[in-house]
């Protein structure tokens, strides 16, 4: 069966081409993409993720307040009843050049499955969806 | 009141102004007559406006970095590192997002958890959280002139405390800090709020403070072509003048044929200047910035220092009046500052190398500027039709209808119907016209230059074009051709 | 024998072999028709001249660095990275400067010291110690093609050991590794060691092998005026093409403004053909070489990635068919493999952005190719007057009388009459034309712009000023104007 | 009195740009220079301080071998009745960029009064050659 994706930037982010480009992207890899384009809050992707019976949330944050903008997300997810759902994050989610695997670790902790750095390509993200959702 | 391009009222301006200095507690402080007579007093070589005449004058092209960070001390050690250590000439101010988006509270938290974690959590100074005491610590500590530069919708208040707070220059506009920048945002409402910052900058200007006004040039920053940029910036000129702006910099971003950037740079200030006359604003001095590559850069740093380099090259070549420079770090995030100071030291150098050097003129910049100045026209002529001749109802009723087009903004209130791409010498063409108003020769000019292209690649046309340009430059190429 | 510019007679050539050889005891493991034998089999791909052909047919622009170190393990970890990281098209083997003035005991030291020492004790790759079979290590191991680059009078063991070790491409001349390398050595000399180089090159091309020769285009890098350097290279491209060589690279040293500098890298193509064509050597094939800023480099990382930028950016647009690259050690030292490959990367990025677009052409380039015409037209045929039709004797004669004179070069052989510096738009002049027989408009037009940069400083014109341009862009700037 | 300087390149090095400079740097400064050029043997140096009775020899090196090329100077210097004189050595000394301190003590271990880094404006060493000189 085909999956649904709920895909969106977060928060006051207004980075609108890598956005296009991923829906482009998921859309001819096969998935049904939910796109809620920039300035998502998490209860826009939350909402939209029950509405569609989504199978993964994919969040993107370019501009920096990505770690801000991303607290509590997963237990917003919990809440509502969206348990265990898939979450991706990528971009450029922090302020500034930082080591990668400490971001990689405070994201993890905050209940992301996977946490991808800065320009990381859609076969990336494509292949882990499809490794993460071939069992579910 | 209705919309319209017209001078505002004074008093009307002053009603509004009670409701703005409201909207957060550090409103308060600022009182026009003391902010006009600490303008008063800052010295003339720390002013914008002083400094871009000199450049003009002297036919010299500045540079300016990006720069903000959430704590007022960590912002001075900021700026006085780009000034000490990255020569710059001017120095900005960059204003966070939320700050941007008037989310104060959002901000103050930012403020807070950057204190404790030690680490900057906002991606810009919060100069309206900081207030007018704040921005004055900022501005007074430092010897080159500082520009706020943002990305703010309604920036209302936050131009009557950078202004109070001894700012010389603010960037952004109704359209330029809209159509990028926001989501939802109407232009009704934007234009509104920077017609309030344009008539404040204009009561600056009657009490004899010459403050800078800077339209955002690269809007998206992705494939824009010259003549949506450039006609955007010339309606901002036009809206800022009639409220009494008297010194406007028009800016563009690099799209990366040299030719076509050269052109692009140079109808920009003789067509500005052409509209300005036409409308009666003859005492308006106007300064240009290029501004080095808005797209997606490359990681690799001494790959960003390449395109760092050919962006102050053709500035330099251009003789753009100042340059707004990127950093090796531009890919990854926020930079430090010193990989901000290597990318001024990066441009310093090559403008100094450029500065007796001019491009040799001949016939192809000759035809691309003929080319940028009728497509500038065409679109220009069809927004003041729409709007009856009032370029503000015209900039709305143009977006409206595709007559202006942005690739690749968020905004719901743009078209978003033109697909650029480049063409087969890396120029910057429409693969789609959308709605744009260009003539029939236009159009074909466009069509042809991109089915050139699509030869050369022995490809159809195809928006799989689009992706690979929009990638190109952040992997090592200008045209994004299949491997 | 006397000398002359006249093919060697094969005989005669390896009668002087067998002594050659004698010099080292590495010289015994050349075998000609081995050597021959093992050229044959090296892949079409991983050869200098087949990339240089695609280049020129591709019209692109291919990149190579400057490396060696002294011991072969660590040459191979070297030259690999700088192709892995370093995306270089094309190879180099720096020689160091005791092989290049055939102290191979002082080079053994080196080597041993080197090895105890963990340092690098030489400044570049000691070939003719390690052999045939130590040069072969190295070109087999790499997919690029490998260059022999060094700076050495007496190359003739050299050229033996490093041909027969696989090395497709190599550097130098009977001129151009003289005057700037040497003191004592006479052209005399250095010219007939050179025949030898190019009569052995000569006998692979006869044995189908090709091999593809380059004068060194810089000399000393320092304010070299185009005819000059282009006199000198059309000069070698002669006496090689005598010998037998049939594949020759052109090439120039960035003077730093860009219409001087395209319009030398053309005319210095178009002349090195039309000088080839008249005398009888129609089967060469001429492709060009442009150096990035060969003279003192600012010491700064970023400021060094500017000048290496836009050396990168003038060879793109001049449509050169290599550029060789600085790094951003220059100033400093022999670069790390690290730094020598952040040149290359930031250099692959310009050309890359580059490759489809070329400079506005127009009047003031072609009066700039107009005037490197004449002023080389002028110097060449001077010096076949003197050499009563002969070239070689042409060159000694020229060289004593003046009529080509290269500055700041350390020979005893070179006259260090003229006195070049930078006219007000950067381009190299003239100050003081020596005995270079340009015509009398030549030399006003010289001592006319040279005027009217003192005029636009306020100065007389004075050695000073050629100290100020020599400082220059190590300082952050093209011409040395008084601060 | 005049003081007279021996200046030259050492070793088998062709750097004649910074040498031409310097020479008429300390010549336009006052000194007596007495200019070997390039491609100066350490005998050479020798011979010439000797028959101009120098103050000091100002060795230049640029092209790496320095290190080399200086080995056992201050003790020829020694052995040729010139015990004490001032010797300074300047330009890209050693090969690569190597921590400055770390090249300065090998080189004051090789027996040089002062040693100076890749650039060093003439302005420097004649400011060192006043002080130095001064008592003598
Ligand atoms: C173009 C651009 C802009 C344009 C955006 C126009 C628009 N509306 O889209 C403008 C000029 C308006 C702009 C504004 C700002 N920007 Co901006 N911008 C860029 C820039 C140069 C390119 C972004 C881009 O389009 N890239 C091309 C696309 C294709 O790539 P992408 O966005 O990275 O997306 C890809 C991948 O990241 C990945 N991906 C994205 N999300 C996800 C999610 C998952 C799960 C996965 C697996 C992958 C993935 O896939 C995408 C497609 O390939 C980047 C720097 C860079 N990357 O070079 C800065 C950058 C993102 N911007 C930045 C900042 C700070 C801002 C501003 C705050 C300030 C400013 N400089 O003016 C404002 C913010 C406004 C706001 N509220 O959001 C910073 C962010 C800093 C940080 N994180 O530390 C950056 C990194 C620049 C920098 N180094 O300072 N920007
Ligand atoms: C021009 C140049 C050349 C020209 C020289 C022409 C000529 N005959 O003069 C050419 C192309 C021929 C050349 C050849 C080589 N060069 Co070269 N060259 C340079 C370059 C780019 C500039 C030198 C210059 O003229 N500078 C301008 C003058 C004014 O400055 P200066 O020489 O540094 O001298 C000043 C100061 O150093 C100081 N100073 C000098 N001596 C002393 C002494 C004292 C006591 C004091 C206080 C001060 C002082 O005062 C001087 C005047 O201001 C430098 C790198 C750089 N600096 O950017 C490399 C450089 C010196 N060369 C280098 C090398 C390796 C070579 C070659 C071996 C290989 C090659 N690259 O081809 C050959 C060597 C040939 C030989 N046998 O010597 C290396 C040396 C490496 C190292 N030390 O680790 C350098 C540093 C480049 C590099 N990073 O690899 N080179």
């Amino acid at each position: 069966m085909r999956k649904t994706l709920v895909l969106g930037v977060i928060g006051a982010d207004v980075h609108a081409v890598g956005n296009q480009i991923l829906n482009y992207a998921f859309t001819e890899a096969g998935f049904h993409v939910v796109n809620l384009g920039v300035m998502v809050s998490q209860e826009e992707f939350i909402e939209a993720a029950i509405e569609s019976a989504a199978d993964a949330i994919i969040v993107s944050s370019l501009y920096g307040h990505g770690e801000l903008d991303c607290q509590g997300f997963r237990e917003k997810c919990d809440e509502a009843g969206l348990k265990g759902i898939l979450l991706y994050v990528g971009g450029n989610i922090v302020v500034g050049k930082q080591p990668f695997e400490e971001v990689e670790k405070r994201f993890k902790a905050m209940g992301f499955d996977r946490v991808f750095g800065p320009g990381t390509p859609p076969e990336v993200d494509i292949a882990c969806l499809h490794e993460d959702l071939a069992d579910k | 009141m209705q919309l319209s391009n017209k001078k505002w009222d004074l008093d009307y301006f002053m009603s509004q102004r009670e409701e703005v200095l409201k909207a957060w507690p550090t409103g308060s402080e600022v009182d026009l007559d003391e902010a006009i007579a600490y303008q008063a007093q800052i010295p003339k070589e720390k002013r914008f406006v002083t400094k871009l005449n000199e450049a003009i004058k002297a036919g010299k092209t500045l540079i300016q970095p990006r720069a903000g960070v959430p704590l007022i001390n960590e912002h001075i050690v900021l700026l006085n590192h780009l000034e000490q250590e990255g020569e710059a000439d001017l120095l900005p101010t960059t204003i966070d997002s939320y700050t941007r988006l008037n989310r104060y509270e959002d901000a103050q938290r930012g403020i807070e958890e950057s204190k404790t974690s030690g680490k900057a959590m906002l991606n810009g100074f919060p100069a309206v959280n900081h207030g007018v005491s704040g921005c004055r610590m900022v501005t007074s500590a430092l010897k080159a002139p500082v520009q706020v530069r943002h990305g703010t919708p309604d920036a209302r208040l936050l131009t009557e405390i950078t202004i109070a707070g001894g700012f010389t220059s603010y960037e952004g506009g109704g359209i330029s800090y809209n159509i990028p920048y926001a989501k939802n945002a109407t232009l009704q409402d934007t234009l509104f709020f920077w017609q309030y910052t344009d008539r404040l900058i204009g009561l600056y200007e009657d009490a004899g403070i010459s403050i800078n006004r800077e339209p955002f040039g690269p809007l998206t920053g992705t494939l824009v072509p010259p003549c949506v940029s450039n006609s955007v910036a010339i309606l901002e000129a036009l809206l800022a003048a009639e409220q009494g702006v008297k010194n406007i910099t028009v800016g563009y971003g690099q799209c990366g044929n040299l030719i076509q950037d050269v052109a692009a740079i140079r109808t920009l200030k003789q067509q500005t200047e052409e509209y300005l006359h036409r409308f009666g604003y003859k005492d308006v001095t106007v300064s240009t910035v290029l501004h080095q590559w808005m797209g997606g850069f490359p990681a690799d740093e001494a790959k960003a220092f390449a395109v760092i380099c050919w962006g102050s090259a053709v500035a330099a070549l251009a003789n753009a009046t100042k340059v707004i420079v990127k950093t090796p770090h531009e890919a990854m995030g926020v930079p430090t500052k010193e990989a901000n100071a290597a990318g001024l030291r990066a441009t310093k150098q090559v403008i100094m190398m450029l500065a007796d050097q001019a491009i040799a003129d001949g016939e192809r910049l000759e035809k691309e500027m003929a080319i940028i100045h009728e497509e500038t026209d065409c679109i220009l002529s069809r927004t003041l039709e729409l709007g009856e001749g009032d370029a503000v109802l015209g900039t709305i009723r143009a977006f409206e209808a595709g007559v202006i087009d942005v690739p690749f903004a968020p905004s719901r209130f743009n078209a978003g119907k033109i697909m650029p791409a480049r063409d087969n010498n890396g120029a910057i063409r429409l693969l789609d016209v959308g709605r744009l108003p260009l003539n029939d020769k236009l159009v074909a000019y466009h069509k042809d230059m991109i089915k050139q292209r699509a030869d050369a690649e022995h490809r159809g046309v195809s928006f799989q074009m689009v992706i690979d340009d929009i990638y190109a430059i952040s992997k090592g190429r200008l045209v994004g051709r299949p491997q």
